[in-house]
């Protein structure tokens, strides 16, 4: 039997994954998103949290950065 | 000890109030001789002629460089080791630009010892890979004044008395080790007419100042990069013989390129003779210069024959070193107001439009300020005598 | 590949020695130097269609001066739309190129019918052409924009024969456009040029006697159109044979083995005891039974 | 799943390659085409042309392999590979049986003609219409054609004192740069972002490509407006034509060129017209892509290279205009504003700003390279690499997730099965990734039916 599923690939980098699978697990976006864990570079997820995702991926780029100028 | 000539130290001049050769014109604006700045300053290489002296044609130079600790000095970038090393390349490039048929070798110190990075050859690119491969030295301890001068002593007394006989010191450190007293020796070399000249890296050293007055050199401390580029380009040119020095004919062969095709049957590769002491290198090469007395081939030239001795060169390498033989007189200089006929330079046909024109006393021909400078720099011949044949163009008139 | 920001500047320094082309005329009338001319003016005409950033000069070397047919210095770049501008294209010609032949066509024809030949003065001043050539070409690459590269080449076409008293200066235009990285191409149409031979050797350039006068357009575009870089990908004909022996100053004779003047540099064919150039008096050889013992030593006669 | 569209910029050769064999043919009947063909050709085929341009008999085709080197084989290949999808060289058999080539008969002509002169002028010159009492000098072109141009670019960001006529709106629309909702003012697209920070070359190329493409629809002669651009990106500046001869829509046409700053003419009626500097930089910005810095980006009108940028981001521009100070801001923020110069920070949030505008670093960085002041251009790299390499990663940044709508197969039965699908969705293109230990594969959200379909076909087998 083959299962099914629609939805899209993400292809990122294994710190990256790690970041979804705890948004995954703390349910930050409301709700479990990943459908499938497939291997250390790509996760397979829900077409409706892309938007919501990539904002949350660049709150955490911008946590990560710092102003680099002085004004 | 204290014969030294009276002349006043940089700090013991007054002030120098180098800002008040800006001059703001009607406008406030200092522009005016901000250009006036930069165009004395292209034309600042006022070359000194020596006119018809005698030169030293032939030259036997030995650099020494000081590898010594303070050579990681940073003041010059990266630090002063690299940098030297660099301009190196240049100067020995440039050397044998000018001085086909002369020699150079390499001598570095630290340690308290000198050895010889490279013998006497007049061949650049032996000196150059040497250099590049200098780079990773280590700079350690004292450099040795003393034995540096010696160990080129040593060398340059058996070099023909024709040739001039030369060693330039870079010199970093202010302090040197010598196994002996060192004023011995600088008569000795004063004897031997070879002449030193030292460039400092750091400051001026009493040592040196009495060794290079007594054995003719010059001595200069360097400014910065530019300076540092700029000594050396003064050492480039060959220096006025000195009237004691010997005159001979020398003996020479001026070998034929044979080319030999492939497809020709009876060529066979052979080697060269100059590879003989390098194991780099190709070996095996068809064609060459062929030594006229002994047949012993060769792939490039100029080099002495191992076999015979005889000096190989081709009639160009000569013909290299003939503007240093008739250099030209320097242009004339006339405000751009008082120069009558048309306003285009006689070389480039560029209109002229800086505030001076050049003129050349010859045939009164006009110039602008970047012909001038590339004229006497490179060109070595006025573009406009050469258009009469009735100024001797070879030197059999002269 | 060339980029946009690359000037190419060819420079093209023609023989129009009179007295040589008048002997020409007669001995082949379907080849002269109107002709010449204008294989010149398609060879320049192909270079600067090559690249929108190509330039171009030509100048003729009589005998009397060198003169330059373009640019010309009275004239300036945009200058042409002035009112003054005698034609442009009547036809289907590139316009630019139509301004640019006018042009040279003007400058030879004001060219020939002001010298005259005075009796004296045969040879073809090559290396006063040469000389302002470098001149020219030193002016260019100083004007240009920040960001800009230049290679620059001249081209030689050779007609008349070598005239051994500019061999000096000669040389030193060589080395000078050696220093400068500047090509020397000759495309050489009657004798032998013993100079450009030297000329072509040392700065790398390509040196050419055409078997065929009349089919000198066709040799230009193929042999000395493309630049170094495309040359490097093209089979073109091979080096010729370079003869660097040198002439001694007493009887010019070609010598093998020869004695030079520690002072001046003069060559000799055999010993004298004192040198005719720079009169300096040598010290009488020892005789050559010493043999030198050390390597180093150099047999001094 | 694109989140941003890259501006595509075609060369010359790239649109000549995809107009029929017919309509080639038919450009090479005017000299200015060949000569700007020409121009355009790799080096050494330009050298075969040059070579093969006197010649009248064909070549055998085994000859001209031999012109170049062995090691340039490579190179030698594309060039013939180019030559003969310009169709510049043709076939023709030989005595003999051997294979050669000639030079196609009427580019050759005309080529011949635009070198060397003969055949018939290529516009009637204004002197025919007697001396010009309004005659233009080359600085009031400049300063006219860069007014045209800038209007347009004003327009595009929305100045509101810019106003273009209903012809060039909607060509910006069709081309992608803007876009209009029902009955409002059109506003930029991101598209548009980019297209606004390429340089005028390349932005006028891009232009003008737009325009040919929706040439014919506009019922004009495809081959008489490419060969009236090109004639008019040969002509002499400063100079004056003469419409005369001139057909109807070429008329129209001149009237756009008019619009976009290409032409000066006084008047609509005006017999006679001046091409201004962007026309004849037009053929630069055919090559397009490359990157040439030191190409003024709006020649002689002293704006050549403005800006300076700072290690410490700090980014000076001097300028006036207030296009090219709106330029800047797309990415970087404003510090200060002086009578000539403004002062901006390139900052992060900046940058990031204008990538989701679908600006990519590559531009930013192109446009501060193109742009940049003559004090900049003497170093090298003339940007400091500190300032493009930032620019570059916070681009990446914004890469760190990649996404691809698909759907995903799994729990398959057996390994057979596994492959037989996925070698399947190889087969039609629409396989994204798979991973056969886990047996597990995602296809495109538009094969999926065709890869169910036959899975289901593969089922109903067995």
């Amino acid at each position: 039997m083959v299962n099914v599923l629609k939805g899209v690939l993400v292809e990122c980098d294994p710190a990256m994954k790690q970041f979804l699978l705890y948004l995954d697990e703390t349910s930050a976006l409301g709700k479990k998103f990943i459908i499938q864990d497939l291997d250390d570079t790509h996760v397979f997820i829900l077409a409706e949290v892309v938007q919501i995702l990539q904002e949350k991926v660049g709150e955490l780029m911008d946590q990560n950065s710092f102003p680099i100028t002085q004004k | 000890m204290d014969e030294e000539p009276e002349r006043t130290k940089r700090w013991e001049g007054g002030y120098e109030r180098t800002w008040e050769v800006l001059k703001e014109d009607e406008s406030g604006s200092l522009k005016a001789t901000v250009e006036d700045i930069l165009f004395k300053d292209k034309r600042k290489r006022v070359f000194e002629n020596y006119g018809q002296v005698r030169l030293g044609m032939m030259r036997h130079l030995f650099v020494v460089i000081d590898t010594s600790r303070t050579m990681e000095d940073q003041d010059l970038k990266p630090n002063r080791l690299t940098s030297t090393l660099k301009l190196m390349e240049y100067f020995v490039d440039e050397y044998f630009d000018q001085n086909p048929i002369s020699q150079i070798g390499i001598i570095i110190t630290k340690n308290k010892r000198a050895e010889k990075l490279t013998d006497l050859a007049g061949n650049p690119q032996k000196h150059i890979s040497a250099l590049k491969k200098a780079v990773d030295t280590t700079c350690a301890g004292e450099p040795s004044l003393y034995n540096s001068l010696n160990l080129a002593m040593h060398t340059l007394k058996h070099m023909p008395g024709h040739t001039s006989r030369e060693v330039l010191v870079i010199f970093s450190s202010l302090t040197t080790c010598d196994p002996s007293n060192i004023y011995d020796l600088i008569k000795t070399l004063k004897g031997l007419k070879i002449r030193v000249s030292v460039i400092g890296l750091s400051a001026e050293v009493r040592v040196c100042t009495i060794l290079t007055r007594e054995t003719g050199g010059t001595y200069h401390v360097i400014l910065d990069e530019t300076h540092f580029r700029e000594l050396l380009t003064f050492h480039v040119k060959p220096p006025p013989a000195s009237s004691s020095s010997e005159c001979s004919l020398i003996r020479m062969g001026f070998p034929q390129h044979a080319i030999a095709s492939v497809s020709d049957q009876d060529s066979k590769p052979s080697f060269s003779m100059s590879h003989l002491d390098n194991s780099s290198g190709p070996g095996l090469t068809l064609g060459g210069y062929y030594c006229p007395q002994c047949r012993a081939k060769y792939t490039e030239l100029p080099v002495e024959c191992k076999v015979c001795g005889l000096t190989l060169v081709s009639a160009p390498h000569l013909a290299r070193s003939f503007h240093h033989l008739f250099p030209m007189d320097a242009f004339q200089e006339m405000p751009l107001e008082e120069f009558e006929g048309e306003r285009f330079c006689e070389a480039c046909q560029g209109e002229l439009k800086d505030k001076s024109v050049f003129i050349c006393s010859v045939c009164s021909s006009a110039f602008c300020v970047e012909c001038d400078l590339f004229i006497h720099d490179t060109l070595h011949c006025c573009p406009s005598c050469i258009h009469s044949q009735m100024v001797p163009s070879t030197w059999l008139t002269d | 590949m060339a980029s946009e920001d690359e000037v190419s500047l060819l420079v093209v320094v023609v023989d129009v020695n009179p007295i040589w082309w008048g002997q020409q005329a007669q001995r082949e009338p379907e080849f002269t130097l109107s002709k010449c001319l204008d294989s010149v003016m398609v060879m320049g005409n192909s270079h600067l269609v090559m690249n929108r950033t190509n330039k171009l000069a030509i100048i003729a070397s009589h005998c009397q001066e060198s003169h330059f047919l373009y640019p010309s210095k009275h004239w300036k770049a945009g200058d042409a739309a002035g009112d003054d501008a005698v034609s442009s294209s009547r036809d289907g010609k590139y316009e630019v190129l139509a301004v640019t032949n006018d042009q040279i066509s003007e400058e030879v024809r004001n060219l020939m019918a002001r010298t005259e030949v005075k009796g004296h003065q045969t040879d073809t001043l090559l290396a006063g052409s040469l000389a302002k050539a470098l001149c020219y070409i030193h002016r260019v690459s100083k004007e240009l924009e920040a960001g800009q590269e230049m290679k620059s080449r001249i081209l030689v076409i050779k007609a008349a024969e070598d005239c051994a008293l500019q061999y000096m200066n000669f040389m030193n235009v060589i080395f000078a456009a050696q220093k400068n990285s500047i090509v020397i191409d000759a495309c050489v149409l009657a004798t032998d040029s013993g100079l450009l031979q030297q000329a072509c050797d040392i700065t790398g350039g390509l040196y050419l006697k055409i078997p065929q006068k009349s089919a000198l357009a066709q040799y230009l575009l193929w042999v000395f159109l493309p630049d170094a870089n495309q040359r490097s990908q093209l089979v073109l004909p091979p080096p010729v044979h370079v003869d660097y022996r040198a002439a001694c100053f007493c009887h010019r004779n070609l010598i093998e083995i020869g004695y030079v003047c520690s002072v001046c540099l003069s060559i000799f064919c055999n010993f004298s005891p004192i040198c005719t150039t720079c009169e300096t008096a040598f010290k009488i050889p020892l005789p050559q039974m010493v043999k030198p013992k050390k390597k180093k030593l150099k047999p001094a006669t | 799943m694109k989140l941003r569209v890259q501006l595509q910029c075609k060369n010359l050769h790239e649109y000549l390659r995809e107009l029929s064999p017919d309509i080639l043919d038919r450009l090479y009947n005017h000299p200015a085409t060949c000569l700007a063909v020409f121009r355009e050709l790799p080096v050494l085929a330009k050298n075969y042309v040059m070579r093969m341009l006197f010649l009248d008999q064909a070549l055998p085709e085994a000859a001209t392999s031999l012109w170049v080197k062995k090691d340039g084989q490579k190179e030698h290949d594309h060039c013939v590979s180019v030559l003969r999808g310009l169709r510049l060289w043709h076939s023709q058999q030989l005595q003999g049986g051997l294979q050669g080539i000639v030079l196609n008969p009427i580019f050759k002509d005309n080529l011949r003609i635009a070198v060397l002169g003969g055949g018939k002028a290529w516009a009637d010159e204004g002197s025919i219409l007697g001396p010009d009492r309004h005659a233009r000098d080359v600085e009031s072109l400049d300063r006219y054609a860069m007014e045209r141009w800038e209007v347009i670019l004003h327009f595009m960001v929305g100045s509101p004192s810019a106003a273009v006529s209903q012809d060039l709106a909607q060509l910006l629309t069709q081309a992608g740069l803007m876009r209009s909702e029902a009955g409002e003012a059109p506003c930029i697209t991101s598209a548009g972002f980019q297209f606004l920070l390429l340089d005028t070359a390349s932005q006028l190329w891009y232009f003008i490509l737009q325009y040919l493409n929706t040439a014919q629809s506009r019922g004009m002669d495809l081959v008489e407006i490419l060969s009236f651009l090109f004639q008019l990106s040969f002509s002499t500046l400063g100079r004056d034509y003469s419409v005369e001869g001139m057909s109807e829509s070429l008329l129209t046409f001149l009237q756009h060129l008019r619009e976009f700053g290409l032409v000066f003419q006084r008047k609509r009626k005006s017999r006679r017209y001046y091409p201004t500097r962007l026309a004849i930089t037009l053929a630069a910005g055919v090559t397009a892509n490359s990157s040439s810095a030191s190409m003024p980006v709006t020649p002689g009108t002293g704006d050549s290279g403005f800006i300076i940028v700072e290690t410490n981001y700090r980014l000076y521009a001097y300028t006036n205009s207030e296009l090219q100070i709106a330029l800047v801001a797309l990415f970087s923020e404003m510090l200060y504003r002086f009578p000539n110069v403004v002062v901006a920070q390139v900052t992060r949030e900046s940058v990031q700003q204008a990538i989701a505008n679908g600006i990519t670093a590559h531009q930013i960085i192109h446009f501060l390279r193109t742009r940049a002041h003559p004090v900049m251009l003497k170093q090298t790299p003339v940007l400091p690499p500190t300032i493009t390499d930032q620019i570059r990663l916070w681009e990446l940044e914004r890469d760190r997730l990649s996404f691809t709508e698909g759907v995903l197969y799994n729990q398959f039965l057996s390994q057979a099965d596994f492959e037989v699908l996925r070698d399947r969705a190889q087969e039609l293109g629409v396989l994204v990734w798979q991973n056969a230990p886990h047996r597990v594969m995602v296809v495109t959200p538009h094969g999926h039916s065709e890869v169910k379909r036959f899975w289901k076909r593969q089922k109903s087998h067995t």
